[in-house]
Formats: C-alpha cells, structure tokens, sequence
C-alpha cells in the first residue's frame, strides 16, 4: 500500500478484512439516517424555514460512515461546508444538527454557525469549513496535538475534490510524513467543485498526489461502503501506530445540487440528467441493503431503520422549526474567552 | 440611461472592456456559470482562453494576476467573497501592492480583483467580511466601494482600463438594485467622492453597500426630526477624496461615517481621523462611527441583523451629534 | 531586577512558560537555531517533540496552530517576519479569529504567534511592514506590541497562558534594547496601558518601537520647549485601554498617535477615531498621526530613513497641536 | 520523460544534445563573472559598504547560466532573494546591479528593491522576491500572459527547496498543468532553507512531486553545467511548444553562508566543514573549465575570461560606491503609475 493504488473491487476481495453483520447494519443505519436527515433539510429548506441554502450530503453517505467507523472517540475530524454527513456518522445529535441548521439557540453552535459550520467538540468535530480547504491545517495541528498528548489518537480531514486543489494538501502531505504525524487525509471526490467538473480543475489524479511526499495515496469506489471502510481501516491504523499519514480518495457523487438553492440562480446547467441518472444506480444505500439482505437481515428490519430515521428527522425538524432564536446579546461573549471583544 | 441591475451594470462594464480590450484577460472558481450573474455570458462571448474557470486555488491566483498583468496582460480576478481575500493575501499584500515599488517603477499593474462582501445573508463568519481596512493600509492598491449601478459600471470600466491594482468590492446582493446608467462610454473617475444629497445639518459618509440604510435614515431624519443631511459616497476609498468630506464637514461641523467594516482600525476610523485632523477647526460635536462592533458575523439572522448598521442607528448617531435624542419609537 | 536585553526578555518568557506547562508547544522556521534569538536553546531544553522547525508553509503553519490548540495543546508559532502574516493570513482571519465564534464557544485557542516587523534596517518593501490594523481589525485576536523589556517578558508569558490567540509583535533590531525586568513570575496583564511620562500638555500615544523615538521627542520637547508630555504605551493594541488614553486627553486637550503602521486605517487612525468621539468634549487641537506615508519601505536607507516615525516628526506634531512652530534647526 | 527520473550522469551521454564549443565558452564566461561579482559583493559586504546582508549565488552558478542559455529574449524568469546569478545569466548589467545592491540612484530598480529584488524587465526579470516561494504565481501568470500573447514565450520559476513546501508549488503544477502553460519550474535544491537542512524540511523528493499532475519531474546534477543545459532544453522546448510545464530539480549546493551575515548572529554551524569542503570539489566552475580545456580553449583564453570578469565586478563595485544615493522623494511616484499614493 505504499504507492498510488485503485483497488478493483476489493470490497469482493475474500482476503481483505470484512465488517460483520453488526458493523454492516450499524454502518447502514447510519448511511440512512443521513439521507433522511438530508433530505428532510432539503424539505425545509424548500419550505422557505432555513436562513439559508444547504450543501447537502445524498450520495456520498458511504464516505463519512465507512471511514468514520474506523474512529474512536477522542479521534478529531476536520468537517467541510457539506458536512452534516460527518457529523451524523460520529454519532452526531439529530436535534442539535437540525437546530443548528435553522440557525436556532439550541443548535449545536448555538446558531452562530450554521449549516456550514456543524461543529461539535464532544464528537470530535473540530470544526467545519465554509473556507473550501480551510480544515486540513486544522486536522493537522490537531494530529500534531495527538501526537504530542500520546494517547493513539488519530485526526481525520474530510475535504472535497475542489478543495485538493488548494495548496494546504502538499503543505500537509510534506509535514506530516516529515513528522509522521496520525493523520488521514480523506477526499471524496464527488466530481464538482461547485458547478467546475472535477477533470476540468485537476490534473493528473488527487491520489496520486500523495507519492512525490512518500505517503500512500489510495484511491475506492466512495460508493461502496465496504471499499471505503476497507481503505479507511490500515490507514487509520496505520495513523495510530505513529506510522504517518495516508491520503485516500473515495470517488463518490453528488446527486442533488451543490447548493439546494442553484436552480434559483443557474443559467444553464452543468451536467446531463443520464449523468445524475447513471449515477442513482450506483446509489451506495441499495448497495448495503443488498448485502444486508444476503446475509439475512429481514425486509422488515431493514424497513424499520429507515422509518425511524424518518422519524427521528422530522421529530428533529419540528424541534428546531419550534426553538426559539438565540439571544443576539451572545455574539459578545464568543470573540474570546473570558474577555470583552 | 438604462435601467439595469447593479449585477447587469458590472456584466455591461465587462463586456464593454473586454470588447473594447482584447489583453482583457478574466478568470476565477466558476466565473464561467457564474453564481452572481457577474460573470454571466462572457465565456461565450470571449471564448475559453480569455475567460477561464480556476482550481480552488486563490494562494496563487493573486500572485498570478501580478505575473499575468506584469507580462502584458490585463487581468480581471474574480475573488468570491470578500474572505477569500485573506487565502490569496500574499498575492496581493506582498506582491501585488509592492511590486512595482519594489522595481523602482518598472512595472504597471492593470489587476481588477472582484469580490463581494458584507452580511446580513446568513452566509456565516467566513463568508460575511467587510475587509476594507487591510486593503487600505495597504497603500498600494486601489478600493473601489461602489453604491449604485451607475457607479458600479463606471468604476469598473475605470478600474479595468487603469494601469494599477484594484481591489473591486461588489455590492453584496444578488442581482442588487436597479438603477439609472448613462449610455455610451460611462467612466467614473477615481478619487471623486458622489454628493448624494446636500443637507448642511451634518454630515453622513456612506460606503459601499451600507449607502442604503444611510439613504433610509436620511429620509427618517428629514421627515421626522427636520434635519437635511450632506450624504457623501466616497466611491473610491483610495484614492480617498478628502476634500470632499472636509468641505462639507467645514459647513456642517458634525460627522457621522457609515461602514460595513468591524469597528477597530475600520475605514471609518481614518476618515474621522483625517476630519480629526484637518477638519477640526469646523468640529462641533463628536464624530460618530456606525459599523459593525468588534464581532465576527452570526448565521441566526436575528443575531446577526442588528449588528449591520441600519437606518435606526444611523438616525440615532446623526441626532446625537445634534445633540438631540430620538424620539421613543411606538 | 535583572538586566536584559529584549530578546533575552523573550526567551525567558519562553522558557518559563514551557517549564510551566508541558502543553506548550513551538514552532515556526529555524526556531531551533534562532536567527534571532528569541527561541535560542529552546529545542535543546524541551526537546525536538515540543520545539520543531518547520518546512517553509506559512499558509498551513497558521491552521495547524488552531488545529493543536483546539486539540488541547497552548501554541506558540513563530511567523518570522509580519510580511509572512499575509503569506498564512487565511489561518488566522478566517480561522483562529472566528472559530470560537462559529463554534458558539466551544474551544479555546491559546495561540501566540509571533513576528518580528516594521522598517529602517534596509530589509526592503517584503520584510518591513507593520501590519497592526488587518488584525486589529479582525476582532478575535489579541494584538501585543511591547515596548520594553520587562513588559515583553510579561505580555508574552500572559498571551502564552491565556486562552485566546494573540499575535506579538518583537520589537525589531537584533538583540534590542537593554531593559530591568523583574524577578519572579512576572506578568503584565492585557488591556492595560503604561503612562511612561505624565507630563500633561499634550498626550502622545506611542506603540510597540516607537516608543524610542518617541521618548527622544519627548526629551526634546522639554528640555528645548519647556513642554511636558504625557507619553503613554498602550501595550495592548486589543483589548485597548480606551479610558487610560482619554484620561490622559482630558486633561491635555491633544493627541499625537506614533505608529509605524501606513497611514491609511493605521492603528493611528482608530485611536483618533476614539479619541475624536469619547474624547471631543475635551480636545482643543487637531489630532495628529505619526505615521508612515502611504508607500512600501524601500530599500536604500537615505529613501527608508525619512518614512519612519523620527523624534523630528513628533516634535514638530506635538508643537503643531500646541499651535507653536518648531525652531529653525541649526 | 514523462515520468521522474534521476539521470545517473546524462552529460556523458552521447545520445544526448552537446553544447558547441561556443556555447560552452560563452555559457563559462556567464558562470565566471557571477562568481566573481558574488566574490565581490561579500567582500563589499564584509567592508561595511552595503546597506543589508546578501544572500550569494555561490556553488550554484551552473543552475542559472545552463537554464537560462535556453532561454530567448521575451522570456520570463522569476527570481529570488538569491537573484544576482539569475540576472547576470540573462545577461544582466553588472554596473545597474551593483547599485541596486548598494541601494543608490542608478540601481536597476533605483534602489528601491536592493539585493532580494534584483529585477530588471528589460532582461525579463519579473520581479525577484523576498517572499520565498513568491515567484511561482508570478512566473504562472506570466506563463499564461505568454499564452495568450501566442508569441512561444516561456516562463521560468526559479525557485529554492525551501520555498518548494509552500503550497503554491502545488497549485501551479495542477494550474499549468490543465491549462498547458509554457511554465518551466525550476527548483535549485542547494541543500538548506536557511539553516534548516533539505531533508528535515522535505519529504519525498521534489522532483517527484510533479507527477501526481501528470507532468514530467527530473532531477539532475545542478552542480553540471551540461546536465542542467541538457535537462532544460527539453523543458523549455516543450513549454515552447505549448505541451505545458516541466518541474527540473537541480540538486547543487551553497558553498558559502546563506546570508553574509550569517556568522555575526548564528550561535552553533549547521554544517560541517567538511560537507562544504567535499561540494567545493564538485565546484561548477572547474568542471566546464576542464571541459573546455579538453576542447582544447587554452590557459590563457580562460585566464582572460577570469581576469575580465573580476575587473567588471570591480569596476562595477566602485560605480556603485560613488554612485549618488536615490532623491528620497522617488518614492512618492512609485506606489502608482500616474497616481499619488
Ligand atoms: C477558499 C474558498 N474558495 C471558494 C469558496 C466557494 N466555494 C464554496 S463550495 C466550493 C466548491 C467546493 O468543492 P469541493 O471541495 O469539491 O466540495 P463539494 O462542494 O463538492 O463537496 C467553492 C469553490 C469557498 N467556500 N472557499
Ligand atoms: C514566505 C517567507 N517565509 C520565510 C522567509 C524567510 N527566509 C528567507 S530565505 C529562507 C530560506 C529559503 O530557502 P530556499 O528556498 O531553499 O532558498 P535558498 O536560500 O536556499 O536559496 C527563509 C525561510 C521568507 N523570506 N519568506
Ligand atoms: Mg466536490
Ligand atoms: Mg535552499
């Protein structure tokens, strides 16, 4: 694994490492939950209750659950403006999520963050960036920080195939192999940066970046929850065991909108309905109910973790739809810490 | 004249100058789809070479737009939101600012950075910044703050065709305000404050996006306590048209600057600080500053809302350097 | 009390610092070897985890220090120069300024950075600004510019164990000046400001190194003008000791700000600002800047020499708010 | 060459593209006289006669003079703090040079720039900088101004392996890369970034960091005249051509401090004696003197050569001390063309 590798299909690989079926319908739960929550905060947000837009997270759920199932609490994870996923799959709170989203006083940030900055500190969310990009220093002082403190822990950095792009990755790449720090790097490639195709602002392939610094560079199928999870786990390991970092790359998709609000604004479009099509087949949901169902989990079963899902989605949205706004008064004591701004 | 949105009115300055130009060279993340409408039709009008989407990469699109001007090139940079000044800095705070300096004048550097600014859209701390104060204190760079569509195509088309870096500060907004254009070659001239009403009780200066809710207050001022303000949009912030203040400050002996940056070292600090200075002969109250307080910007938008300046405190600040209070609001 | 030079000061605020508490960490490029001295020995004492030399990446160095502060460690990054502020700006505007507050306080981030800054040492336009506004203006961060030995002990040991990120500015010049300092755990608290003279005929505001020339003025202006000023170091930039300045006006009736920020939006300015609204009652002269002309520093030192803020300058600011002219010089 | 490669000693290699013997004199003489002004400004420096340390291009003379022998009038090189030797080989004014460096009125930038800023458009210098790393955005853009323009310019970064961690590096390879910019990345790997030696400072190797952009990485002998020459002549060739940018490493060394002053302030050396005495051996110049020897040049035409070299830069140095300083007021007119600051 010390080079640039794409993995066939290792997900059907008999020799790589599997979940078990608890894993498996763990992992699901989770990939479901996000779509509801997704999707319901798209509901909400065509229904003119959000303060603004959302980047929603549909079709990339394989990402954060497959890689975030290899985590521990007290691992940091460096979230993106399309990170309510993130969040969800460290076991985030619906209700906080939700309120937050709604910009309301019981959100997670207090509403001061938003949908951009879905944050939770007990989860080991250090932040999520609105900077495109802006969380690979943080998860690599914060791999830095876990290095220092000793206890195996890892930092994780979710970014996008745009946010590659930005110089912070070879900043990253170089200073944590230099230093080997416990860091995974973690693009899910979903082929847009914003409305920009991915081929159109990359060259060569984002994975590949990794060897010129001498760290592996991995790239799956971030469709396919097994794939993700199977990469994730010896870099994750490889992280704890102070061996340094690993850069995957989960080439994934966007089925909605970048933005929910875009067609709104767009002019024209920028991508072909069969693409978006062509790609709902490879919905990475299905894929894991699939297996589920192979390995003889009910129907019934299956069903009920989505209708909980739901309902713990609308439950959520009608909680935040209800709580009140916060105190405008409580800008001022967040500048700093116990100081005047 | 035409009517045309602020957005239209940058659109028309564009096309107009990249017609006009053919070293007009335009590029940024998505400028070719364009989110705002800025942008809008000019990959299809000018073809892939001179307008071209970017990597997410605004470390070296600064630095680009200095190496691309300084070979020949007139360059447009679409910068986003007015944060994403703070990734590309040193693109234009050590090289842009400094480098014809540095080459004893060797160089001229026709750069136009655009961006947009400024809250109360529920966009986030990171996507809601006013930074004008560190482009100012720069001291080489142009600041173009336009209020209305007319300015907005004239100030562009002059920052284009100028031959030193600017950074653009687009009325936040989609679409913004409609307006009045002249027709044919519009120019605005930099360094030329816009007298927007002539009042003579005191005077207001208004930058940018917060000529709005200064223009509300001038209103309420006149309607409900009988004071006529002296409004003046700088337009520019450097060039800075000092006189123009200092003249109408001469009259009115009161002060008050309107300005979406955070309080401390915020433009409106300066302009009381040369009023301080070369105006204080005609001071006769203390000179109020109307900003945003020393905070970053909230999502929940009734956290956030009250801390953009607005008509209310504008009215409020305007009467106490009347020594006046304003009346209890129903 | 113990003689020590400013960057001895600096040291051993560090090393006491890092002797306290083990989660302090340091790093930044060649602070092993030092160039300036400030981190001397360092690496040696604490060892290679806690003192790192860094590859040049000032963009990620900046996000990296919210990142381990976040994660439970007390940073110390050391920038090198103010110029490389911009190079890693992105971290600290739109990261360690706001992610407290986007996160509704859930971290505290106990960052120093810290940077050598300012001109006349012919280092040219890209190692010689004094960048005070852009984070004066940034509300979330702390801004120290000591102007004395004990008090760069003092401030850099409370910016290092406080709990919010603070960017210090090292007096420039190798070495520096002499200074007593005092024994013990010496601690000089934020937001406080030094009356080094009180004088009361005009007040002088004198930040970070020039205060020197300020003193020099200062000496001058009595011994030559038989006038006494109040000479006053704010110490702190942010949080700013308002009320200690407008005390000191109340009973000058004038302001002389010295700093070594361009003009425009310069620190300077906003104190007039303040001045010019909380203080108008009392002023009874225009308010005068010291500052830098709005150009880069360049590098011939006869061309340098004159830009910077010279005792020359703010004698002849002080008279002027005095309505006196300066004597011919001889 | 499509891929990263260390050449084992192409300037033996027949199959290779050979200097003529003109070229090689001339490329010689460029090589001698930087090293003699260099000599000469340490010297000035060490006589109190410069306002500010320099940073000296000592060891390193074949980087410059063997990329720069490719280059044609039009072309663009970006430069660094360590510039001088950029600007002789693109047949710089020793006279315009040494002013600047002693800062006085008919310096090449008026002595407003000084030693790190030695810039001279007229030789298609765009700017040499101070901010390590700076010149590559500078060198992109002029790259692409150079497309635009449709004239077969080029544009060369050079560029230290210190600043080869600033994330900019990054950025260009993907931007030029995409975009097919006639971008020639030239990395002078001298071994330190300051005191810091290459190898703490940088992870993998640098010339291994282009492909992960699909472009061509080499790295040669910079302390050979023909190998660089040989190396760059297909870089620029390519750009030339419009088939995009080519990343070269020149693995040389700096024989001398890092900056003049270096000894007046460093507490411990951070290199042995004997490191830099076994690259003294491998000085460049010898080398293409040997050369040239064996080419049958006589003693007494590479005396010449020497002797001339050194009588400008003494020449030149005593121009500069008589030479007035610039009017302070110069620097009002600089900030803007046609406009007050
Ligand atoms: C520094 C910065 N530049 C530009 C933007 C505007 N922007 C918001 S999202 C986005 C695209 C991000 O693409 P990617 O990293 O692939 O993430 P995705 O949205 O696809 O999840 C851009 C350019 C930004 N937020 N931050
Ligand atoms: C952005 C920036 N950071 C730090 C410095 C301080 N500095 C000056 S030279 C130097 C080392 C540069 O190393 P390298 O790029 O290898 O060039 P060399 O000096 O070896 O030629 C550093 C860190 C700087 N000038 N600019
Ligand atoms: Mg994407
Ligand atoms: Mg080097």
């Amino acid at each position: 694994m010390d080079t640039y590798a794409v993995n066939a299909n290792p997900s059907l690989d008999p020799t790589l490492e599997q979940p078990t079926r608890d894993e498996l319908l763990a992992m699901y739960g989770r990939m479901v939950l996000i779509r509801r929550v997704e999707e319901r905060l798209g509901d909400d947000f065509t229904a003119g209750k959000l303060p603004q837009s959302v980047h929603l997270y549909v079709g990339q759920e394989a990402c954060a659950v497959g890689v975030c199932a290899r985590l521990e609490d007290g691992d940091w994870v460096a979230s993106t403006h399309r990170g309510h996923g993130h969040y969800l799959a460290r076991d985030g709170d619906v209700r906080g999520l939700f309120a937050e989203v709604f910009g309301r006083r019981d959100g997670i940030c207090r509403g001061m963050g938003g949908s951009p900055h879905v944050a939770d500190f007990s989860k080991g969310i250090i932040g999520a960036n609105a900077v495109v990009g802006g969380g690979i220093g943080i998860a690599t002082g914060a791999a830095l920080a876990a290095q220092m403190q000793d206890r195996g822990r890892v930092a994780v950095c979710f970014f996008g195939d745009g946010a590659a792009a930005q110089g912070w990755l070879g900043e990253a790449l170089n200073i944590a192999a230099l230093w080997r720090l416990p860091l995974v790097l973690v693009c899910e490639n979903n082929g847009f940066a914003e409305f920009m195709p991915t081929a159109t602002v990359t060259a060569g392939s984002i994975a590949s970046r990794a060897a010129g610094y001498g760290v592996p560079g991995v790239a799956v199928d971030g469709n396919d929850l097994i794939e993700v999870w199977q990469a994730a786990g010896p870099a994750v390991a490889r992280a704890r065991a102070g061996q340094g970092p690993t850069l995957l790359e989960l080439r994934t998709y966007r089925t909605r909108a970048h933005t929910e609000s875009e067609s709104g604004f767009l002019s024209r479009p920028y991508r072909t309905v069969e693409e978006v099509e062509d790609w709902r087949t490879r919905d990475p949901l299905p894929r894991v109910r699939d297996r589920l169902s192979a390995a003889g989990v009910r129907d019934d079963e299956l069903d009920t973790i989505d209708a909980e899902a739901r309902r713990l989605a609308a439950e959520a949205s009608a909680f935040a739809e209800t709580n009140p706004w916060p105190d405008p008064s409580v800008v001022y004591g967040l500048m700093f810490h116990d100081q005047e701004p | 004249m035409a009517r045309r949105r602020l957005m239209h009115a940058l659109n028309d300055a564009l096309v107009e100058e990249m017609e006009r130009d053919e070293r007009v060279i335009l590029f940024g993340e998505d400028v070719e789809i364009s989110m705002f409408g800025d942008t809008k039709g000019l990959r299809e009008r000018f073809g892939p070479r001179r307008v071209r989407d970017t990597p997410i990469s605004e470390g070296i699109l600064t630095g680009m737009a200095v190496g691309a001007a300084a070979a020949g090139q007139r360059v447009v940079v679409h910068m986003f939101m007015a944060n994403f000044l703070y990734t590309g800095f040193d693109g234009i705070a050590n090289q842009a600012a400094k480098l014809r300096f540095m080459t004893g004048g060797q160089v001229r550097l026709p750069i136009t950075f655009m961006v947009l600014y400024g809250g109360g859209r529920a966009l986030g701390a990171q996507h809601a910044d006013t930074p004008f104060p560190m482009l100012v204190n720069l001291g080489g760079i142009n600041v173009v703050a336009p209020t209305n569509a007319a300015d907005t195509k004239g100030l562009l088309k002059t920052a284009i065709r100028g031959d030193n870096p600017t950074v653009f500060f687009e009325p936040g907004g989609r679409g913004g305000e409609f307006g009045e254009v002249p027709d044919g070659d519009h120019l605005v001239p930099f360094g030329r404050a816009a007298i927007v009403r002539g009042g003579g009780d005191a005077t207001v200066v208004a930058v940018g996006s917060m000529m709005k809710p200064a223009l509300q207050a001038a209103d309420v001022l006149e309607r409900t306590y009988g004071v006529a303000v002296d409004l003046i949009d700088p337009r520019t912030l450097v060039p800075l048209d000092e006189d123009a203040i200092l003249a109408s400050v001469a009259r009115t002996g009161r002060l008050v600057v309107v300005d979406e940056s955070r309080d401390r070292c915020s433009f409106a600090s300066h302009v009381a600080a040369v009023v301080g200075d070369r105006g204080f002969a005609s001071l006769r109250a203390p000179m109020k500053r109307v900003t945003v307080p020393n905070v970053a910007l909230p999502y929940a938008p009734p956290a956030e809302k009250p801390l953009i300046p607005n008509p209310e405190r504008i009215v409020a600040a305007v009467l106490e350097t009347l020594g006046r209070a304003p009346l209890a609001t129903p």
